[in-house]
């Protein structure tokens, strides 16, 4: 069965040639039929052969499809690896991706480039497949650059407004700036292995360096500016919110399966890598802690539904940074999993609402929809419920609860990680049920127009259950001590091991999580549906504006790169168009021509002049060598 | 016979040279300015003759009918030249004939 | 023999200086073969008689002859006359003597501090023979260059001489001369 | 003899169709396509055939006969992998040029064609003759013929560029023939024999003085041909005046000829000059990654752009060359190809643009993916080959020369692979300023047709290829690139992370051989202990 390996990647490449070639000039079910086909065969081959790896469970399966080059040793092939860390990420992609498609052939029926976005969407998920299922580095980045390209391909879809092909290009160009971090933590990891082949990689770091090995840490570092510039964290999270400009099956492409969760892949699987750098790992654990509050709280203020969870991302994938950080592999994994499931399920929610509301995506102007559009509303909510880790019932809760636990009692863990962790969970239960409250009660403020059909509301309900029962395969020692996902990863990434005398105490903790979350959603609703006024009074303190100005934007981010680096930039490069060392030449040019010309002044023209000029010469001359 | 002292036949040669290109670099008239060269020519001539009998060898007069010879075709593809230019000009004034000018 | 050579030096310097101030062609032409009949004097006394005669048979003969066929050619009028007087301005005499006079006094600067070596003991007439000799001896191969250049003057004066109004040189051709001409003037 | 059949071929057919285009002006079209085509077919089948070189030395195929025995000048030529390769990118964008002139062309085509196919015959010469005189001499070839197809079928500032690129190349031409002629009296006067043969000038001892100064010799024409800042500034102006094809063929031949100079002359010549010069010519190179890349971001001129964009990528050749190792310069080698491929797909497309919308300028361009998508998605690919996506050959070239820059300079190596982030810069612009954006013109812009297509696939096709399994060109050039680099691989050996590279190498070769038959390329590890089971895998 390993034999097929090499389908799940081509299936959606080939799907995407197909429709490069001929989606032109074929009827829109075909293309739909190409475009889900494709992913769906992907996700089909990806259960038999997730069925194979659970009855055999062998370590790994490899499969080389064809050498891609070799010289002077370095020798990378175009080879596939499998084993239980890809296999859940292979996973959600493709299921999450093959339902984002579905959803897709009725969310962008309208559309008249039909097929060059199926085309995209099947390149975004085979390039995802590729980074996911490399067996070296450099076919790792070639699918993490392939993300990159169709990010900037979908972000930009509607390409005639000129804003979205800035915000493709902002995407493109920030999480290039990432992997150029990443390309030269390739190099070092050449120089000292002699390969990129990841497994060989694995095995010999810990021979070559011992901990905290200086080239090590750099490595992780270097490594970590790629992932964090795919997962938007800080300081490169900010081509993440403008990436809404696409449509929004893209946008739950892209934060659910694909790219944003590129970065936590990187770091699972180099976690070798990562723990012979304690630095780097607290970095990692650092710049999650502080992404995850900047960003909630600058959801807090979104008024764009696709923002404010645009930023729910950039702070979840926090949460995942945060796991890692401390160790916590397979926490992390976790949390990537069930923040597929319900962050697909939101985006794809918001979708069906800003297609009922005829592409409306301001959320003041939203309100009411729990009557019109109930599925929409039922599930939703249990994506919400997820997202703000409603206690017992929600997926997100198990998998959050684990990731703030194990900050306490992991043995890197911290109590400011912890402190931070748990401030975000409060500020992410506040904001998705600030979002609830505000789109589905309240009075209807636009007309509802589009009512979702099966190809939308499938998706959602199979995504619903996956977000509320996806959280039962792994449940808290006290709790039920259900360890099948760890267990599952074991073979790949070592368990964190945890301080004993926590334990005693897990309960507690649990407990002021579970209340946290509760706190989060009662002042939601005391805001945003009981007391509206409550905001009102808030609004009108000055302090209070200038802060919701701050976080709107985002922190001042965008500002700061602005004049740290986009406009210096651009202005040098205006101001040197015509390439000053052109003008270097062109002043000897002239300069050759201006004497030229001043001689040539002399030649008048006026034989006399010739004459004299003669004789001026011969008397110079001779007085020369009379004196001399 | 070389009595008289070379100081003063170089001398004369000198100033007949003298005379010449005065006249060259004053005159408009392609002419005078061709009867100018002349005037140089014949003074270089009996520089060379003066050298010549200072010395006692024929060579100077070789020189001098060398002169001779260039001076004749000088004088006659000159003359060509004026009737040229007064036929495309209608003047003699050689400053009319200035398209070289740079 | 040395009151000859002064007289005539002075007579030549004299015409020259006539030529070169005259106004009227053929007054300056009849100053120049003075001038060159003089000069051919100077040479019999320098003991060159055989190039005073040539002096007096290609230059006052031939060349002198050749420039006022050409004048005669191009039927000058008074007003040229009047012209050439309006063109010779006393202002202009100036630059051009004092610099043909710096040339003049650094000439006999030089004849001045040369060490004269002494002249050879023997007469220093050389006859038409030792010429002839000397000719078509060691200068044989410069007589002939100087036949080729004689054949080129010959060629050249044909070829600019003519007179078709087809045969235009480029060089005039590019401009109206007209403009110039009246620019000029 | 079949070297010299490639250049008697394509100087024939040059003269013949100037002649021809008296009696008809499509039949020296097709002299041309004809000529183009039997050479670049010749050069197939030499790849092809896969031939075998003599062992001990990475020729291929040589041919000698002495010209004027009595200065030691021989019609020498020699062909090797990279050559070999060199050529067929050479007659490839060759056919290509003639293509694309059919339409473009409309006056004076006989003459358009000789000069075309002398511009080849000349590049082709540089890349075969093994004498030094008679390489100066190709050099000339192919420097005037180029200098009429800028300066006569150029565009509206076409003298200026002309003569700006032959002054330019004349002038660091002379310098380099002043080291050739160094060169020839030094060695002449050590051995007694006076020669211009590479191969009798590669045994030259040169004093260290005399090395550096005929070292720079040589570099000052190379240099400004690859071009390298700040001697680039020929380059923007010949390449936007240029005709399409005198622009495919200035980006992708002309300036690889200077990286072939670096390659074949300048290293193995001058092997202790070069690495005292190396960490300036990487700084260079650098310099020029940078500052091409900056300055391509504000054209608006799409040819200028697509220009200074080589400026940028040239910088990796000689950021790669100077680098000394094998990683590099395969990856210099790849550069060159990918680069012609890649920057004559764009300058092609600025061609067809030009021809259906009479202006380069990009501001006056937008939204044409609307109405001409197949144009859109062949510029895409070439846009993202320029800015270096994996997949597309200009990755693999990049890749590789960083990889082997890393292993000389690290820093250097930092500042070139932020290059790569401007590079996505600039690249981006083209997309967005002409294919994206609000579609502003009123009538509708034709999209490519039959002969367009056939023009662009085989290069979308190409550039695939060098991406995904550029291993036939890295193995058909890895001999003369080892050759080329014999003077330095003994310092280099002594290095740790290549002592590593070989060890691996063994490892690989050894798994490869086991696992001989492509069914066996599946590896399905059956032990519980991944440590174990990789180590197995690895060394079975």
């Amino acid at each position: 069965m390993g034999e097929l390996l090499w389908l799940i990647p081509a299936l959606p490449f080939a799907g995407a040639l197909l429709l490069v070639l001929f989606g032109n000039r074929i009827s829109r079910a075909l293309v739909s039929a190409i475009g889900v086909g494709s992913v769906g065969i992907s996700a089909a081959v990806t259960l038999v052969l997730g069925i194979e790896y659970l009855t055999s469970r062998p370590a790994f399966i490899r499969q080389e499809v064809w050498q891609w080059f070799d010289v002077a040793g370095f020798s990378p092939a175009i080879a596939f690896h499998l084993d239980a860390l890809s296999i859940v990420f292979i996973f959600v992609i493709t299921f999450v991706g093959f339902l984002i498609h579905i959803y897709s052939t009725e969310y962008m029926a309208e559309d008249k480039d039909y097929a060059r976005f199926f085309a995209c969407m099947n390149l975004f998920v085979g390039s995802m497949l590729v980074l996911v299922m490399a067996d070296n580095l450099l076919l790792l980045y070639l699918g993490w650059e392939g993300v990159g390209l169709c990010s900037y391909l979908l972000i930009g879809f509607w390409y005639k407004e000129p804003a979205n092909g800035y915000a493709a290009r902002k995407a493109f160009i920030i999480t290039r700036v990432g992997d150029t971090a990443m390309a030269i933590g390739l190099f070092m990891l050449f120089q000292t292995f002699g390969t990129l082949h990841i497994q060989s990689i694995s095995m010999e770091a810990a021979q070559v360096w011992t901990i905290g090995n200086e080239t090590a840490v750099i490595i992780a570092f270097l490594l970590l500016g790629g992932a964090v510039g795919k997962s938007g964290q800080l300081p490169l999270q900010t081509w993440l919110p403008d990436a809404m400009a696409g449509p929004t099956p893209v946008s739950a492409l892209i934060h659910a399966a694909t790219m944003v969760t590129a970065g936590v892949y990187l770091i699972a699987r180099m976690h070798v890598v990562f723990e012979l750098a304690p630095a780097a790992m607290m970095a990692v654990a650092v710049i999650g802690a502080i992404t995850l509050l900047i960003a909630g709280f600058a959801a807090l203020t979104q008024y764009d539904i696709k923002r404010v969870l645009a930023y729910s991302t950039i702070s979840q994938v926090g949460y995942m940074f945060l796991a890692l950080g401390v160790g916590a592999w397979s926490a992390g994994v976790f949390h990537f999993m069930i923040h597929g499931f319900f962050k697909a399920l939101l985006f794809l929610c918001a979708g069906a609402i800003i297609l009922a509301l005829h592409h409306e995506q301001d959320m003041r102007k939203m309100g009411g929809l729990s009557k019109k559009l109930p599925v929409v509303f039922y599930t939703f909510l249990i994506g919400a419920a997820s997202l703000a880790a409603f206690p017992l019932v929600s997926a997100g809760f198990y998998s959050k609860d684990q990731i703030l636990w194990l900050q306490l009692a992991g043995e890197n863990g911290n109590i400011w990680l912890y402190l931070a962790g748990l401030l975000g969970a409060f500020i992410t239960s506040i904001y998705t049920f600030r979002m609830v409250f505000l789109t589905f009660y309240g009075e209807e403020k636009t007309h509802v127009g589009h009512k979702p059909t099966m190809a939308i509301t499938v998706p959602l309900i199979i995504l619903a259950v996956l977000s509320f029962a996806g959280g039962f395969i792994e449940l808290p020692h006290n709790f039920g001590h259900v360890v099948l996902f760890s267990d599952f990863l074991a073979p790949i990434l070592p368990a964190v091991s945890v301080v004993p005398d926590f334990t005693q105490y897990e309960w507690m903790l649990q407990l002021l999580a579970a209340v946290i979350s509760l706190g989060g959603i009662f002042i939601a609703y005391l805001f945003y549906y009981k007391k509206p006024e409550l905001i009102e009074s808030i609004h009108r303190s000055e302090l209070a504006m200038a802060i919701h100005r701050f976080w709107h934007s985002g922190w001042g981010f965008d500002q700061l790169y602005d004049t740290l680096f986009v406009r210096p930039y651009v202005y040098l490069s205006r101001v040197n168009k015509s390439d000053f060392i052109d003008s270097i030449y062109t002043f000897i040019a002239n300069s050759t021509q201006g004497v030229h010309q001043l001689f040539s002044t002399t030649q008048t023209g006026v034989m006399r002049n010739y004459v004299a000029g003669i004789v001026v010469g011969a008397i110079m001359i001779i007085t020369i060598s009379l004196l001399l | 016979m070389s009595a008289i002292p070379m100081e003063t036949g170089l001398l004369l040669a000198g100033v007949l040279f003298m005379l010449g290109l005065i006249s060259v670099m004053i005159r408009r008239n392609i002419i005078f300015m061709l009867i100018s060269v002349e005037i140089m020519l014949n003074a270089a001539g009996l520089a060379f003759i003066v050298a010549g009998s200072h010395w006692a060898q024929p060579d100077g007069q070789i020189m001098f009918i060398f002169i001779l010879t260039m001076a004749a075709a000088e004088v006659s593809v000159g003359l060509a030249l004026i009737l040229q230019i007064h036929h495309q000009l209608k003047t003699l004034n050689s400053d009319a004939a200035n398209f070289m000018k740079g | 023999m040395e009151l000859t050579f002064y007289i005539a030096a002075a007579v030549a310097v004299l015409a020259t200086i006539m030529v070169i101030t005259r106004y009227n062609m053929i007054h300056a032409l009849l100053y120049l073969v003075v001038s060159f009949l003089a000069v051919a004097v100077v040479f019999l006394t320098m003991g060159a008689p055989f190039m005073a005669a040539l002096e007096v048979i290609v230059y006052a003969g031939a060349i002198v002859v050749l420039i006022i066929f050409v004048i005669m050619m191009l039927s000058l009028t008074r007003e040229d006359v009047e012209q050439e007087k309006a063109w010779l301005q006393p202002k202009l005499w100036m630059g051009p003597a004092l610099l043909s006079f710096v040339l003049l006094a650094e000439l006999v600067y030089l004849l001045v501090i040369a060490e004269m070596p002494a002249a050879p003991a023997a007469g220093s007439y050389v006859d038409a023979k030792a010429v002839g000799l000397a000719l078509y001896g060691p200068y044989v191969l410069s007589v002939q260059l100087s036949g080729i250049l004689l054949m080129a003057g010959i060629v050249g004066a044909y070829h600019l001489g003519r007179q078709k109004k087809k045969v235009i040189h480029r060089f005039l051709q590019e401009k109206e001369p007209q403009k110039e001409r009246s620019a000029a003037i | 003899m079949i070297l010299v059949w490639l250049i008697v071929i394509l100087m024939a057919g040059g003269v013949l169709a100037w002649i021809s285009g008296k009696v008809n002006r499509a039949l020296s079209r097709w002299i041309a396509l004809a000529s183009v085509l039997a050479v670049f077919g010749m050069t197939l089948y030499l790849w092809l055939s896969n031939p075998i070189p003599a062992p001990g030395s990475a020729w291929l195929i040589q041919f000698n006969q002495p010209w004027i025995p009595q200065w030691g000048i021989s019609i020498s030529l020699a062909l090797d992998g990279l050559s070999l390769i060199l050529l067929l990118l050479t007659f490839f964008l060759g056919l290509l040029s003639v293509l694309i002139s059919w339409r473009e062309i409309q006056s004076k085509v006989a003459f358009f064609h000789f000069n075309l196919l002398w511009v080849l015959a000349g590049i082709t010469g540089v890349f075969l003759t093994m004498d030094l005189f008679l390489f100066y001499f190709f050099w000339e070839v192919m420097l005037i013929p180029m200098y009429f197809l800028i300066g006569i079928w150029g565009h509206e500032n076409r003298r200026y560029a002309a003569f700006k690129f032959f002054l330019f190349t004349q002038a660091s031409g002379l310098l380099m023939l002043l080291a050739i002629l160094g060169l020839y009296f030094i060695h002449g006067n050590q051995t007694g024999l006076y020669t211009f043969s590479y191969f009798e000038l590669l045994n030259t001892t040169l004093a260290p003085e005399a090395a550096r100064l005929l070292m720079f010799g040589f570099l000052a024409a190379f240099l400004v041909k690859l071009p390298v800042v700040p001697f680039h500034s020929w380059l923007p102006d010949a390449h936007s005046q240029a005709p399409t094809a005198g622009s495919v063929i200035l980006a992708g031949l002309l300036l690889k000829t200077g990286a072939y100079g670096l390659l074949r002359f300048v290293l193995p010549l001058f092997p202790t000059a070069t690495v005292e010069f190396a960490p300036w010519a990487m700084l260079l190179g650098v310099v020029g990654i940078l500052y091409g890349a900056m300055l391509a971001f504000s054209q608006t001129d799409l040819k200028r752009l697509v220009a200074y964009t080589s400026v940028s990528h040239m910088g990796f050749v000689i950021l790669g060359v100077f680098s000394f190792n094998e990683w590099a310069l395969q990856g210099v080698v790849m550069q060159m190809i990918t680069h012609g491929l890649s920057t004559g797909a764009l300058f092609i497309i600025a061609g067809f643009l030009y021809e259906r919308l009479h202006t380069r300028d990009i501001r006056q361009m937008g939204g044409f993916w609307s109405t001409a998508p197949k144009m859109g998605i062949i510029a895409l690919v070439f846009v993202m080959a320029s800015l270096g996506l994996p997949g597309l050959g200009n990755f693999i070239a990049e890749f590789l020369t960083l990889v082997g820059s890393w292993q000389a300079n690290n820093w250097l190596t930092v500042f070139a692979t932020i290059g790569i982030v401007l590079a996505t810069i600039y690249s981006l612009r083209i997309m967005q300023k002409i294919f994206l954006e609000e579609y502003k013109l009123k009538q509708t812009l034709p999209d490519l047709n039959a002969r367009e297509m056939l023009i662009a696939i085989p290069m979308v096709v190409l550039i695939f290829w060098l991406g995904l399994y550029p291993q036939p060109f890295l193995d058909t050039t890895r001999p003369s690139v080892q050759e080329q680099l014999q003077a330095y691989t003994g310092s280099d050996k002594e290095r740790e992370p290549i002592a590593r590279a070989e060890e691996s190498t063994e490892e690989l070769s050894s798994e490869k051989a086991e696992d001989a038959k492509p069914a066996s390329t599946l590896q399905i590890s059956k032990s519980p202990n991944p440590l174990i089971s990789k180590s197995s895998n690895l060394k079975p």
